[in-house]
């Protein structure tokens, strides 16, 4: 069913005795612990568990995630917006292999000299735009019954945002995310007005794999589930290992330590396989995935000659099909975290 | 070089267009190759996927009513513009640089060093002095290239034949006058032979500016769609900005070329 | 000889590094004395230092030891008062002729608002010029050359179009560095009345560097030659120093006169020739300027 | 260039590194201003800050028992080496350009257009030809400054004196001897000259290829604590970056100096 | 005169472009014939196409119209047959001296083998010419000179440096523009005694351009004035043609021969004459192979 399929096995090679694969990932609160797995030697155990290789690669987010589309890596981690706009509606069929956190406040809109949603009417507002900072602030202005149109969206780069908007006070609104938002809130002035955490679970964090490249190699799929779920394990006891653990994390975001624990607080992390599997089966995956197609359809994001937002299908792990049943791009399997509940892996 | 024979102008365009031509069969196989196994695969366009995006970007307005070509084109060129007056000071600077010897004692150095930090690591510093606006643009373009537009001109006032200096000096030249009826005049053309060199610098800081912070611009169109992987947009406004910058390259030879007959000989 | 000393060149030398920055001496000891309105020729064996010792009057170059004076003041830059002629002539490339014989013009008689005025009305501020111009072009035979750029000169054209500029500012002291190495015969003869008839006219003085010793006898009020070898070298010297006995203008016959073949067979056989020059302990500098020194 | 006095060593050392010092002040003086409203305020670190910065990353191993600085810079200059390689193979296509027509026919104007396109805005088609190792960043410094080394050598071998080619013609010289023999002994300090010009666009596609991809670099190193706006590190990596351009850039005009005692006279 | 014909010149014309894009005719349908071992002095006005002529028979350049062959074959680039003296004195910058003077020995017999081992043993392969080298250098009187750069010399020094670089590879023609218009006197007899010692070795043939007339008429077994002024001129042509009458070698003391100053008279007179020349209906081309046509 998958048409990707020659190309996406570009990277994993079968020269050696066993079959390498190329994961890659990017600084972020929810996605720390693929690092800390890696410099652990967590994952390479697992690996060696299943006969595989798998190598993980530090990008930038949105290259990491082009990487992933243009066939360099076999697995990258991103959200479900960008899982949905980028590879999804490329053709690249993938499946979200473990649900690993929801946004909880690690979004937000912040503003200046105290003003409300409602005030931005005319307003310049920073974000990168198309982004989940954009999703954020179209659900922020459509629940204080505003439109797009009414505010005026200045495109920043990720990159630079938080010290644009805290050395330029002539600028209200700033959307953006952890740990950008931690920097800017320091600001004496700033205020946060809306987050994530008032749509919450809307924007999950996901490690996405190629779906073929799953179904060859589901030993993939149980490698990097297996090691995700032991490094939950160390980070949920609350001793002195999860303490060193979260302090490797820290170390790679460059960030301190109690730093990164403030980061963990407005992320939603599912410790156990056991809430993940519960999240991921239950509606309101479904709902915030239709959210998000919508929005991802209104503002071109699956093509701009896309006639609707049925266009690109996704399935759900019950088999529901939401979309074009002819051309589903992107899974949610909770088969793998359903074998890690069970203690299979 | 050692070409005696007179050229054939046939022959010429035949070579001159084979690289071109040869690349674009070869991307346009490659891209049918990956369609063919994945239909919907944005990261290596068609041209004929290309042509369409083009297409739309320049005669279709988008969902808010604009031409999106002609506006990102309008807002980046008046960067570029505006960043041009300074490069054109940036020229007199260097050759004042080059015939004082104060000012190349206070300055030359200090460029050097100017010259080689990388700006786009420093933005945060920038916004401060600048503001998001578009200052902070031209202010980008302007410290990018202009100290390297400064030392080549003073590197080509230094250079220049002392013996027609002196020749001035004693045909009563002033100083300013050695500035501005000799060594400008001479060096002007190799002025704009750099700053076409340069244009491809002043191109690279005016799209990372763009993308920093930005409305519209040629920049940060391609950074926004960037975000769904519309490759096609890319390419094609990326064939645009160099086809731009190729006619600019071109026109100022010409120009060179008609009203400096001299250069060069 | 009457007149004021108007260049006076006080015991100057001039050093220079070779490639293992050793030092050389170019010129030893110089001393020379210049009257207004002196038409002086100089000769040398190449490399002996004649363009130096004009660079050094002309101030683009100080000496390492000694002092050079015009006016009894020291000099120590270019100036108005001292025209120049290199041996490369270095012209402007980017104007034509008819500019570069303009330049000087031009540039003493600079205003803002005229340069002004000319950028919106071309050529109307220059129109006052075009006919002493055109009067120097015609005089150095490029009259129909006026438009071409110098790179589509021959190097004898180059070379008259550097003197026409040089000579139109009519400066007080006029140095000349191989003026018409690149001339035919005939071409110089005319250069030569040109350039006699100025200067008479002018009360100019001139310092002409040349290696043609006819055009040396010919031109000159006096005549000097440099030269490297000699007992004990160190540098060049003034190795002669005398004046021309005809009155100017002088007829192209005393060309023909012996006297005049015979100065030319002197400086050939004294001033040039290394073997008798090495042998000499005192030089014959019978010119009553001629400053006579121990060697 | 005017000057024909002794130059007194000391009052040129004075103008050299006056604006320097005033720049320091300046900013020294404007952070304090800011700390003084802010004591937390990170964009605007104070200068014991940086040094502060600059130390732990020299001095201090990290938590891996790296010694970052150097580290960085290790993996930096190792990209920059591998990329001179084909900067000197550019140097090498220029002057061949310059002598044969067919060639200058052949890659003249695909190059001009080729050195037009802002080789970062199309990064993800480098992904797919290059991979994300080592390679992909090599190949983003290659694209970015190749070309206009190229050009300029091209530039230069055209210019290159007819008379002397001639010359060596008489003499026998083969074509690759012209090329070997002539052009490049005389036009090698020149291409020194423009990659010592260049070397800043190394340095920024440098950076702008390991902020994608990397574990180590100083652009890496930059683009990681950018996040947390730790202006003290990067400030003085920059400071660290431009000092070390600096160097390279003396070092190469020293050499040239040296070892080229003709040129430039 | 004997000896077959090396170079012949086949109603040549050369045209070039003027700043408005109109041509001129700079050479009109210029027939020449030169035989082995001929020393062929050309004479002319400046601007008349000397340089042009020996341009066209270098090969750097192509005639407008016509043919011009090398031993029947016509030439279509320089080569190694024919060396060339630039009249500005052309040096490989980047090279000192000695090094200029070697480069074409160099070059003739370069291997890549003995390149790498040179570049291991710096010096090792040179070393073989290195005795050639510096006799040519001697002869030249620039052996204590070898180091330096061409920048590092006076006008004079660098024309000798291009000289024996030319010479010391022995061409079958030398073509001369001009060399020694940067000599003085006792340098240049010195260059002439050398040229013509070689000349007569070797059997060369030299085509010398020069303004000097005296220095025309001593070097050559035959003179040729070139002049773009006679009647209803479009470019220049050949207006005198004919042998020198002494054999070599010959004695300075020829240059005081009666007939030796008359020849100098008449070309002065005669073909430097544009008076003259403009009502001149035909020529006076007395050698033997002059190639006489209506004009
Ligand atoms: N900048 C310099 N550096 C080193 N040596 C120099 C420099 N300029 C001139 N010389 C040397 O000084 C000496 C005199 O040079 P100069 O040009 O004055 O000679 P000249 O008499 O004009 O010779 P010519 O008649 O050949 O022009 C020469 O040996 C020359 O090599
Ligand atoms: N490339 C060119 N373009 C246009 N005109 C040229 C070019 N080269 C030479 N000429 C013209 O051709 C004529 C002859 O030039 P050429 O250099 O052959 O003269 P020449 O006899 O060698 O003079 P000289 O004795 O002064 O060196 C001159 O009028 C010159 O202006
Ligand atoms: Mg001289
Ligand atoms: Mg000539």
């Amino acid at each position: 069913s998958s048409p990707s399929g020659q190309e996406s096995n570009a990277s994993s090679s079968t020269s050696g005795k066993s079959k390498k694969f190329k994961v890659a990932w990017s600084i972020y609160s929810g996605w720390q612990p693929w690092d800390y797995a890696n410099q652990s030697k967590i994952l390479e155990k697992w690996a060696k568990k299943y006969g595989i290789e798998i190598e993980l690669i530090k990008m930038d987010y949105i290259p990491s995630v082009e990487a992933y589309v243009a066939g360099q890596v076999d697995a990258c981690v991103m959200t479900n917006m960008e899982a949905l706009d980028m590879p999804a509606a490329s053709g690249v069929t993938s499946t979200a292999l473990i649900l690993g956190d929801y946004s909880n406040g690690n979004d937000a809109l912040l503003t200046r000299d105290n003003l409300q949603v409602k005030d931005l009417v005319g307003k310049e507002v920073n974000l990168v735009e198309l982004s989940v900072s954009h999703y954020i602030l179209s659900r922020a202005l459509e629940k204080n019954g505003l439109k797009e149109s009414d505010v005026t969206i200045v495109n920043t780069s990720d990159s630079d945002i938080a010290p644009a908007f805290i050395s330029n006070n002539s600028q209200k609104a700033v959307i953006t995310w952890n740990p950008l938002i931690m920097e800017i809130k320091k600001q004496p002035d700033v205020k946060q007005v809306f987050a994530s955490s008032s749509i919450p679970g809307e924007i999950m964090d996901l490690m996405i794999v190629k779906t073929n490249v799953l179904k060859d190699n589901p030993e993939l799929g149980n490698a990097l589930t297996g090691a995700w779920y032991e490094v939950m394990a160390i980070m949920k006891k609350e001793d002195k290992a999860t303490e060193e653990a979260l302090a490797i994390m820290a170390e790679s975001a460059g960030c301190s330590l109690q730093e990164y624990k403030d980061q963990l607080k407005t992320t939603a992390m599912f410790y156990s396989p056991k809430s993940a599997l519960n999240y991921t089966t239950s509606k309101a995956v479904i709902q915030s995935m239709d959210y998000v197609r919508k929005f991802c359809f209104s503002h071109g994001l699956l093509g701009e000659n896309a006639t609707s937002f049925d266009q690109i299908g996704i399935q759900y792990p019950n088999g529901e099909i939401q979309g074009d049943k002819n051309n589903i791009q992107l899974y949610f399997d909770s088969s793998f975290m359903e074998k890690a509940a069970n203690a299979q892996l | 070089m050692l070409s005696v024979t007179k050229r054939s102008s046939w022959t010429d365009t035949l070579l001159s267009i084979f690289l071109f031509v040869l690349i674009i069969i070869l991307y346009q196989y490659f891209a049918h190759q990956r369609h063919l196994l994945n239909p919907h695969d944005k990261l290596v366009p068609t041209f004929a996927q290309m042509l369409d995006a083009f297409t739309r970007s320049t005669f279709e307005p988008d969902r808010n009513g604009v031409y999106r070509l002609l506006d990102d084109t309008l807002a980046s060129g008046q960067r570029v513009l505006i960043s041009m007056v300074f490069v054109f000071g940036g020229v007199l600077m260097g050759a004042y640089m080059g015939l004082f010897p104060v000012m190349d004692k206070l300055f030359y150095k200090f460029f050097l060093f100017f010259d080689k930090i990388p700006a786009l690591a420093i933005l945060p510093i920038l916004f401060i002095f600048f503001g998001l606006g578009e200052v902070s643009k031209v202010a980008l373009i302007v410290i990018g290239v202009v100290p390297t537009i400064i030392l080549d001109t003073y590197l080509r006032a230094k250079a220049f034949p002392q013996e027609q200096v002196i020749k001035a000096i004693t045909m009563s030249a002033s100083k300013s006058q050695i500035i501005f009826k000799i060594i400008l005049p001479k060096i002007f053309p190799m002025a704009l032979d750099s700053i076409r060199l340069n244009f491809k610098a002043i191109v690279l800081f005016l799209i990372s500016g763009e993308a920093l912070a930005a409305t519209a611009g040629l920049g940060y169109r391609i950074f926004v769609v960037r975000r769904y992987m519309a490759m096609d947009i890319i390419i094609s406004y990326v064939i645009w900005i160099g086809l731009l910058s190729y006619l600019i390259d071109a026109g100022i030879c010409l120009w060179i070329k008609k009203q400096y007959r001299w250069y060069n000989k | 000889m009457t007149g004021k000393y108007i260049l006076e060149v006080e015991g100057a030398s001039q050093q220079y590094f070779d490639q293992s920055e050793k030092s050389f001496q170019v010129l030893n000891n110089i001393n020379l004395q210049i009257r207004e309105g002196e038409f002086v020729t100089i000769v040398g064996p190449t490399g002996c230092g004649k363009s130096t010792l004009l660079r050094m009057i002309l101030g683009s170059e100080r000496p390492s030891a000694g002092n050079v004076l015009m006016d009894q003041k020291p000099i120590l830059k270019p100036d108005r008062n001292r025209g120049v002629v290199f041996q490369k002539y270095s012209l402007f490339d980017n104007l034509t002729v008819r500019q570069n014989v303009r330049i000087g013009l031009e540039l003493e008689n600079f205003s803002i608002f005229g340069n002004l005025l000319n950028t919106v009305f071309p050529g109307w501020k220059y129109e006052e010029y075009s006919t002493l111009v055109d009067e120097y072009l015609e005089r150095v035979g490029l009259l129909q050359h006026g438009d071409k750029y110098p790179y589509q000169l021959s190097g004898g054209m180059r070379q008259r179009v550097a003197i026409a500029q040089a000579m139109i500012m009519k400066p007080k002291v006029l140095l000349m560095d191989e003026p018409f190495g690149a001339l035919d015969a005939g071409t110089k003869d005319q250069m030569h009345a040109f350039m006699l008839e100025q200067w008479q006219q002018t009360g100019q003085t001139i310092l002409f560097v040349t290696h043609d010793l006819e055009e040396a006898v010919y031109l000159g009020t006096r005549v000097i030659v440099l030269s490297q070898y000699y007992q004990g070298a160190n540098g060049a010297k003034i190795v002669k120093d005398f004046n021309t006995p005809w009155p100017h203008p002088r007829d192209q016959s005393v060309k023909e006169e012996e006297l005049f073949q015979d100065m030319i067979k002197t400086i050939r056989n004294q001033g040039l020739n290394s073997n008798y020059l090495l042998n000499q302990e005192e030089f014959d500098l019978s010119h009553a300027d001629a400053i006579q020194l121990a060697s």
